[in-house]
């Protein structure tokens, strides 16, 4: 398991080839990366900055990993979250999870994608043209997570 | 009781503090609201009923009805949105 | 798109970077590798070939992300497959679907890789200790497509 | 009618023939399946009724009543197993 909340940029293809050298029991692994886009809620996005609760950030991620390893047989799970200012384009997330066969492989990374938009304390905040704003949460996150049964 | 209070995203900015210690005589997470609250302006607009904010008691997430441990740290703050 | 059926190693890392360089508008890529297994059904496997339709598999692969483009709202597919022989640990397939949001990008996703386990032209031949073995077809993974409710 | 018949994977194997033309005087896929069982031995065990394989007419893969049109590039083979 690797999680870890950072400023810099990470690598897709070298965090998936970590996970899988050396190994040959992996049958399966779903991954997904979340970007910075250029619009949002109807206004251009020059950049954003991601705000976190230190501590609690780390204790949050481990507990949704946790949660996904008691739901499904994993073999292996990366979650990168980055901070700090960000531009269009710029990798934001990135969550991995190995497994034997595909289902449970899509499942978890789905469902810690699902989690983590709802409980781990991230905070963003747009530059637009209209001047910054902090973005609102979505109800359609909370409609992703509530499919999952969370306590 | 003593406790540790923080604010993070737009309450900080709003508030004008990322974190405050606190003498607290109330019991609940409620209670703390309560008494943030009666301080009026933004404390009284941001922590209205129905108004949408977080609270995390030792940096796990709670309902407002959650007991306060002396020293706690407690951080209220908006619905997250990372990712 | 970029549909490619190939004996050659891929690269997942260059792969994503390829589809989302000098682009603003990708909120979510979700991406999945598949790879070979050191067992199967009860037995050590020591290599694998996969053997293919050379006309039909392309056709078949150009079908099955045609209909997800009719399902979901995505930005960009990129789908390689690999024949020939192949070591445990070595990556079999590899999809790769850009959307706006995470929903659509994860859903399309899984369903490419459903689609393609039991309607495109690939078969696994298995190098066991007990001799070489033709893979039977999955009722798990015909359970999966049917989710979908493909025609 | 003239067809040209290839064979896959496990079947390709059994019937030890990859490609062939025929003469086919039927009209639908289940014709040329009974045309082709009627050789007997591994044709007959591997093309009896309730074995599962699959068939494609001109790379697209069709039902057993589906008619074949003249010059059609047939192809009879395991239910697949790719990804």
């Amino acid at each position: 398991m690797k999680i870890v909340v950072q400023s810099e940029v990470f690598d897709l293809g070298a965090e998936v080839e970590a996970m899988r050298r050396g190994r040959t029991d992996i049958g399966a692994i779903a991954s997904f990366v979340g970007l910075a886009r250029d619009h949002n809620a109807g206004s251009g996005v020059q950049a954003m900055t991601l705000e976190h609760y230190p501590g609690m950030t780390e204790k949050a991620l481990a507990a949704l990993v946790e949660e996904a390893k008691s739901r499904w047989t994993l073999l292996d799970v990366t979650l990168i979250h980055r901070v700090g200012r960000l531009l269009p384009g710029d990798p934001i997330v990135l969550v991995a999870v190995a497994g034997q066969h595909r289902g449970e492989a899509f499942a978890a990374c789905e469902f810690i994608m699902d989690y983590l938009k709802t409980r781990a304390p991230f905070w963003k905040k747009e530059e637009t043209p209209e001047g910054e704003r902090w973005v609102d949460a979505r109800a359609s996150d909370d409609a992703a997570a509530a499919r999952w049964n969370l306590p | 009781m003593k406790l540790r209070v923080l604010y993070f995203a737009r309450l900080r900015e709003r508030f004008g503090v990322a974190e405050e210690a606190l003498d607290f005589s109330g019991a609940t997470a409620a209670d703390l609201v309560a008494q943030l609250r009666s301080r009026g302006d933004v404390w009284a607009e941001e922590l209205a009923a129905g108004k949408a904010f977080r609270v995390a008691v030792n940096q796990s997430l709670v309902a407002l009805d959650a007991t306060l441990p002396e020293h706690a740290e407690v951080a209220i703050f908006p619905p997250v949105t990372g990712g």
